[in-house]
């Protein structure tokens, strides 16, 4: 029985834990927070289902039994070793592994740099995470008790060149409509609004959330990106914006505007890449052996890559592809690749 | 184009159209712009190829020419059909065939309204009732003339005088086929051919010896559009909307236009004057316009009917070109000869347009 | 001392002459040019300059230093400071000495101008007196500082680092003719002056040589070869002079009373400018200040190419250079002889045709005007404070908010002339040469100020600072700069800070720094307000953010490169933070930073304890 | 000719492959960032100048590319740089304004 060391106990982590576990391995996994589950954890409910997040993360913690969850714990040092890696962790544990699974995930783009949207400076700006935790029942002081308006504001620190980031982020349209909604059923009486460049719904599911959001929940859509939010003497943020369909230049006043942050890689996860020379690629993502079909397979061997740390992805294509890493290394370690 | 496809769409399309017992209704407008055509319908259809088709004198108007220019509700309109199938239903038949493309969708608009909304028809039989008590079915079929004519289309080739062929090369005539919006734009499955590629009247031309010519805004509307040409303010509109289908078409060079509604042979007619007074353009050779025909006027006129009789002096664009290189014989001194031969006077000529 | 020939010429001083006359000529034709193209006015003042005492005077002193003993280099680089004064001066003393000796010892021949530079051979010692071997030595001692100048300026041309450059500019065919010639004049001299020196006397160092090669070359015959050597470097130095950098030597000479006369660049290529363009000596310390030298591409687009590309007159590279920049003023900070590489390319953007011309016509000042005064006019007593944050705030709302925040705590009623709609002040039309079309927007703007009644006019942007204290014409208002204001308001008292344990490295913008001069109120400030770390470059050497609306062509991906590297230039500080009083340098190092980035605003603002109790 | 009362009117439809992309062209030439523009209107809603002109950078590259006149828009433009600095694609609008105002100056 080999370890496989995993990296990152977020959805993509745990489930290749489960799945090596029940292929017989014996992972490890390294996780740098006190729990896991990563943003999910934080995370309240999941499109296009609606599904609890914790609920997830609860259910994939059950497959979890047996196997070597170390918290609070990074990687200081990772070298070839034989056919397998020596993973020497910040605990002053070695491990010996014959092969090495990065599910870093990614972290969320801080909005406070696109300063002209006021995120940290004026009272009632939060990002799509804050939300969704005040969702989850965190209190949140900016988020005013009765709004009368809501502004969503799409790609923020996404396809923004400005940003340090011109990739799509891709879930959050999708995260931005639900959130929509979400707040329109505790507002009813609010105007939600969603300020967006494109609409990019192209899961399953996802049209029918976005015919819903405007039939049933009467969420206004304006084609343009937000450039500069002010306050006003009420302290509700003042928005400005070019209708591009209408081809006027549009304000809104609103009690709470909500950027919704890309996902851009995790710095630890270059880091990691430097240790054992694995490439990472022009969208500061980790390279794929190809974006096709070696998804999972990084440039050295027995190094594999499951989730959010090769590029943006929604839960089930991240949880997918933990199943299809894991399969990779029990192929991988059983020599029949 | 591929023919392929669009035999493809012809398929999903298709009318199963009785073949006998028609109850014939006229419509208002033609009977004027194109006197003869309703005469040639009911004398190639029922007394030359011997098909039941019966009328009587005293149905009226649809409503739909008011229904569509806003000027009177539609439980009117519904309430004056009812009153034709109350005729039909004394005069013993069941199937409804009518003159006008704008009758046509106006029926058939009712009936699908009433299939919606039974209760609708509920209380327009009890209007009927109390403004006339009279008692109607519904139709079990309701046709448009050209539809028949499109169904004998074979018989009528088969009598054929002449085809749609330049008598000097044996070439194919280039016939460009323009169908009323009404005809199938609003029930697709109503016209034979569907609403984007009908082949009512395609299927004549082809099946009489022509070429249809498929051209981009084929499917444009004509440019009558009811209110845009009723209100003078908005005629312009109206005229730059033909003048779009002919640009269109320019550059094929059709020999004739052929249509089965009764407001797109006038105006496809008549705007042409117009339009070479106001552009110096014509459309057709030499000088000419392209002549714009009905259905029954092209029937007629391969059967070997006189040109005179099917009332072609009342076009504006000459057909005269066109029957030289058909070779239709005709007599031009008989061309503005009244019915008793008295002399009509030839009108006047305009001046960029050719006319004879 | 007594005269060899009595005709006093030989054939060999032709070269010589010959150079001499066609570069005087030349010097001379091309003066008399420039100052035919000086506007009237400004040639009246020059000329009225030359003969007023103190400019002279000053213009004498000037030309000592900067001309003949280069103390500006001195201050850059020792080396090269020596290198060059002691070509510089050295040849100034060996031509001022061989004319006193001419005058001393043949005054019948001080008219010949060819005399003093080969006096020796003309002349031979008879006796030896106190004052011939002072001179002898004190001709012999220049001699050998303008060959150690040499020496130098050989090693420099193979290490250029040795002499504090990183990168110098890579000289021309008629550069390299010019420079070969230059270094061949003094050894030839030291050649021939040695060969000649038991005739005509000399002294430590031609003696000596002179002693040596009789051992070698016993007879007199290398002699006149020796001195035809010398007379034809002589020669090829001056009449290439014209077409080399080595025009500067002349140019500067004159542009110094020029620029003493305060004269300004009226057109991109004649007069002042075309001064400016001829004295550039082609030394390439711009080069490594430029900012967008970081990225090789951009390497010829710095001031010495813009002047050598303006002598060379190729157009399409000179539109390029002069849209790229940044207009940092670095160039001109670090620059030897004072070329105003901005000002030189805001003329050539000027001069550029436009098929379309702005026009304010449409902006109806009257409710802008009517909103600020109806504020203005509600303040109570005290001076009536107007803020322009101007129109980059708008995207960096937190220097705003900080604004808005220390002048309510400081008790300071205020309106915000800009907060809703606004102008722009007109510094970036300026700054692209569309010089009426900012002047148009600054008359709407004065329109707004003044009628709004306002008696100070506070600005948190420097770039729009710049062209309101330059450009406008404000009577009755004070216009200040926010440092400035707020510096006043803590000598006042209405202010109170308390040292943070944040430490800062301030950046300095370019258009507060070098474009205003405020160098040390922003220092003062943060330093109050917590501590702060120096950055290796700072001050009039500052390194640009990169940001800057300068330039016209520059794209996103270079400019991101001289983020990067002006942000490595703060980080060598060791400072926990960045602070900067411009909301476009904010902006720019926001976007890449590793640490945080605040306006001078935020680092007060968070600092102030105590709120002023009217 | 006979006044009718009424004529043909003018198609508003543009007729794209018959567009004259020639200011286009010239000023893709100058400025390639010109391309990448997604219209997504930062830069409109940024605008000091939009109040007052109706300026609008996304509008002016969409006109060019089907054909129509922009000068108009450009009549208040301060070049403040504010739609250089939200461009999310990073196009120098200030040199893209400015070439196309010396372009409109060639063609006349």
């Amino acid at each position: 029985m080999e370890k496989i060391a995993i990296i990152g106990g977020g959805i993509a982590g745990m489930e290749a834990a489960r799945r090596l576990l029940q292929l017989g391995h014996e992972p490890v996994i390294v996780e740098k927070s006190d729990h896991l589950g990563g943003h999910v954890a934080g995370w309240y409910k999941l499109f296009p289902d609606m599904m609890s997040a914790r609920e997830l993360v609860e259910q994939l913690a059950a497959g979890l039994d047996g196997v070597t969850v170390y918290y609070r714990t990074r990687v200081a040092n990772m070298n070839r070793l034989g056919s397998g890696y020596s993973v020497m962790l910040s605990n002053g544990v070695n491990l010996q592994c014959g092969a090495v699974l990065i599910s870093t995930g990614f972290r969320l783009f801080d909005a406070s740099r696109k300063e002209e949207y006021g995120y940290g400076v004026y009272d009632h700006v939060v990002t799509n995470s804050d939300l969704e935790a005040w969702l989850g029942g965190a209190p949140d002081y900016r988020i005013p008790d009765n709004p009368a308006s809501v502004a969503f504001v799409h790609c923020v620190g996404s396809r923004d060149l400005k940003a340090g980031n011109p990739q799509c982020s891709k879930v959050c349209c999708m995260t931005a409509i639900k959130q929509a909604i979400e707040m329109k059923e505790k507002f009813p009486q609010a105007d939600i609004w969603c300020f967006y460049m494109d609409l990019r719904l192209f899961g399953k599911k996802y049209e029918d959330f976005y015919i819903a959001a405007q039939r049933d929940h009467g969420i206004h859509f304006v084609r343009g990106r937000v450039s500069e939010v002010s306050e006003d003497i009420d302290g509700r943020v003042v928005l400005k914006a070019e209708d591009t369909l209408a081809g006027t230049p549009v304000k809104l006043s609103a009690d709470l505007l909500v950027l919704m942050s890309g996902m851009l890689c995790n710095e630890d996860t270059q880091s990691l890449a430097r240790m054992v020379r694995a490439d990472v690629d022009s969208d500061g993502f980790m390279r794929s052996r190809d974006n096709i079909y070696r998804i999972n397979e990084s440039n050295r061997p027995g190094i594999f890559f499951a989730g959010a740390c090769t590029g943006t992805k929604t839960v089930p294509e991240t949880v997918g592809e933990a199943r299809a890493a894991a399969l990779d290394i029990h192929n991988y370690l059983s020599g029949n690749d | 184009m591929i023919y392929q496809g669009k035999q493809r769409i012809w398929s999903d399309y298709q009318k199963d159209i009785p073949a006998d017992g028609w109850f014939y209704v006229r419509s208002c407008i033609r009977q004027n712009f194109f006197p003869a055509s309703e005469k040639y319908f009911l004398a190639i259809c029922r007394d030359l190829l011997g098909h039941d088709i019966y009328e009587t004198e005293h149905h009226t108007t649809c409503g739909g020419i008011a229904y569509h220019s806003d000027t009177i509700p539609q439980e009117t309109a519904m309430t004056i059909v009812a009153r034709q199938f109350a005729l039909m239903k004394e005069a013993g038949y069941k199937n409804l065939v009518t003159s006008c493309i704008t009758s046509f969708g106006n029926y058939t608009e009712i009936l699908e309204t009433w299939r919606e909304y039974p209760e609708l028809e509920a209380r327009i039989r009890e209007n009927l009732w109390k403004a006339t008590r009279r008692e109607f079915d519904k139709p079990e079929y309701v046709a448009h003339a050209s539809d028949l004519v499109y169904k004998y289309r074979s018989e009528i080739a088969e009598r054929a005088r002449f085809r749609l062929v330049d008598k000097e090369t044996g070439l194919p005539l280039r016939i460009v086929e323009h169908i009323g919006c009404h005809y199938s734009k609003m029930f697709p499955h109503k016209g034979i051919g569907g609403a984007e590629y009908p082949c009512v009247l395609s299927g004549m031309v082809e099946s009489w010896g022509g070429e249809v010519v498929d051209y981009p805004e084929r499917r444009h509307c004509c440019g009558f559009g009811f209110r845009q040409y009723l209100v003078k303010a908005n005629r312009g509109y109206s005229v730059s909307n033909t003048h779009k289908k002919f640009e269109s078409m320019e550059p094929y060079h059709p020999d004739a236009i052929i249509t089965n509604c009764p407001g797109c042979p006038y105006f496809l007619d008549r705007w042409q004057y117009v339009i070479a007074e106001q552009t110096g353009k014509t459309y057709g050779r030499d000088g000419f316009g392209i002549p714009v025909f009905t259905y029954e006027e092209l029937a007629g006129l391969v059967l070997g009917y006189d040109p005179w009789d099917l009332g072609l002096q009342l076009h504006q664009v000459a057909v005269e070109p066109l029957l030289d290189k058909i070779g239709i014989e005709y007599d031009p001194s008989a061309k503005y000869l009244g019915v008793n031969k008295e002399d009509l006077l030839k009108p006047q000529m305009p001046t960029v347009l050719k006319c004879c | 001392m007594k005269e060899r020939f009595a005709i006093g010429f030989d054939p060999f001083v032709l070269p010589f002459l010959v150079g001499m006359v066609f570069v005087l000529g030349y010097c001379l034709f091309g003066l008399f040019r420039i100052l035919w193209q000086l506007p009237r006015e400004d040639r009246r003042k020059f000329l009225l300059s030359l003969i007023t005492p103190a400019t002279a005077l000053k213009n004498i002193w000037d030309i000592f230093c900067n001309c003949l003993l280069h103390v500006k280099l001195w201050k850059r680089n020792k080396m090269l400071g020596f290198m060059h004064s002691s070509i510089a001066f050295g040849w100034f003393m060996l031509i001022l000495l061989g004319h006193l000796e001419v005058f001393i010892y043949c005054p019948e021949r001080v008219h010949l101008f060819y005399y003093p530079i080969f006096f020796n051979y003309f002349v031979a010692n008879n006796e030896s007196t106190i004052g011939g071997a002072v001179l002898f030595f004190l001709m012999d001692f220049f001699l050998l500082l303008v060959l150690s100048g040499i020496a130098l300026a050989m090693i420099k041309r193979v290490r250029s680092r040795l002499f504090g450059m990183r990168r110098t500019t890579r000289p021309s065919m008629l550069d390299r003719i010019g420079l070969y010639s230059l270094w061949a004049i003094f050894p030839l001299r030291l050649l021939a002056e040695s060969f000649t020196a038991h005739i005509s006397g000399g002294s430590f160092l031609t003696i000596p040589a002179n002693w040596v090669f009789r051992q070698f070359l016993g007879n007199d015959l290398n002699l006149l070869p020796t001195w035809w050597a010398y007379s034809i470097a002589l020669g090829i130095f001056m009449v290439v002079l014209p077409f080399t950098r080595y025009m500067h030597i002349p140019a500067e000479m004159m542009l110094i009373p020029m620029r003493n006369a305060g004269l300004r660049i009226r057109h991109p290529r004649k007069g002042f400018a075309k001064m400016q363009v001829l004295s550039c000596p082609g030394c390439g310390v711009c080069i490594d200040a430029c900012p967008m030298s970081v990225q090789k591409v951009n390497i010829k687009d710095c001031t010495v190419y813009l002047n050598r590309q303006i002598r060379r007159g190729n157009e399409k590279r000179i539109e390029e250079i002069s849209d790229k920049c940044l207009l940092c003023g670095k160039c001109e900070a670090v620059c030897q002889v004072g070329v105003e590489g901005p000002k030189m390319r805001v003329a050539q953007r000027s001069v550029r045709r436009y098929g379309l011309t702005p026009d304010f016509a449409a902006i109806d000042t009257a409710p802008l005007v009517q909103a600020a005064a109806a504020q203005v006019s509600k303040a109570a007593a005290g001076p009536k404070v107007l803020y322009f944050s101007g129109c980059m705030t708008r995207l960096t709302p937190s220097i705003g908010k900080a604004v808005t925040s220390l002048l309510g705590k400081a008790g300071v009623e205020f309106t915000w002339m800009d907060r809703e709609e606004g102008l722009c002040c007109g510094r970036p039309l300026l700054t692209a040469g569309r010089i009426d079309a900012a002047l148009a927007l600054i008359r709407k703007n004065q329109e707004i100020i003044l009628g709004s009644g306002a008696s100070v006019l506070l600005v948190s942007c420097p770039i729009c600072y710049k062209i309101f204290t330059e450009r406008y014409s404000l009577p009755g208002v004070r216009v200040v700069n926010y440092a400035d204001f707020f510096a006043e308001l803590l000598e006042q008292g209405r202010l109170k800070l308390e040292k943070s344990d944040i430490c800062y490295v301030y950046h300095d913008p370019c258009e507060l720094g070098r474009g205003c001069g405020i160098y040390e109120t922003p220092r003062k400030l943060i330093g109050q307000a917590a501590g702060i770390a120096e950055a290796e470059k700072n001050r009039a050497e500052s390194i640009c953010c990169g940001g800057s609306l300068g330039s016209l062509t520059l794209d996103f991906a270079h400019r991101e490169v001289m983020t990067r590297k002006a942000l490595d230039n703060l980080y060598g500080s060791r400072a926990d933070a960045i602070a900067t009083a411009c909301p476009l340098c904010l902006s720019t190092f926001r976007r890449y930073s590793d640490r945080p980035v605040r306006d001078l605003a935020e680092v007060l603002d968070a600092s102030t304890v105590s709120s002023f109790q009217p | 000719m006979i006044d009718f009362g009424f004529g043909l009117s003018r198609s508003s439809s543009v007729k794209l492959d018959e567009v004259d992309l020639g200011l286009y062209h010239k000023l893709e030439a100058l400025e390639p960032g010109v391309r990448v523009c997604m219209s997504c209107g930062s830069c409109t809603s940024t605008c000091t100048a939009g109040p007052w002109s109706g300026m609008s950078v996304r509008k002016l590259i969409l006109n060019l590319q089907r054909g129509k006149d922009v000068e108009k828009m450009l009549s208040c433009c301060m070049l403040c740089g504010k739609c250089t600095m939200v461009c999310p694609r990073g196009i120098n609008t200030r040199h893209l304004i400015l070439s196309l105002c010396r372009i409109y100056g060639k063609k006349q």
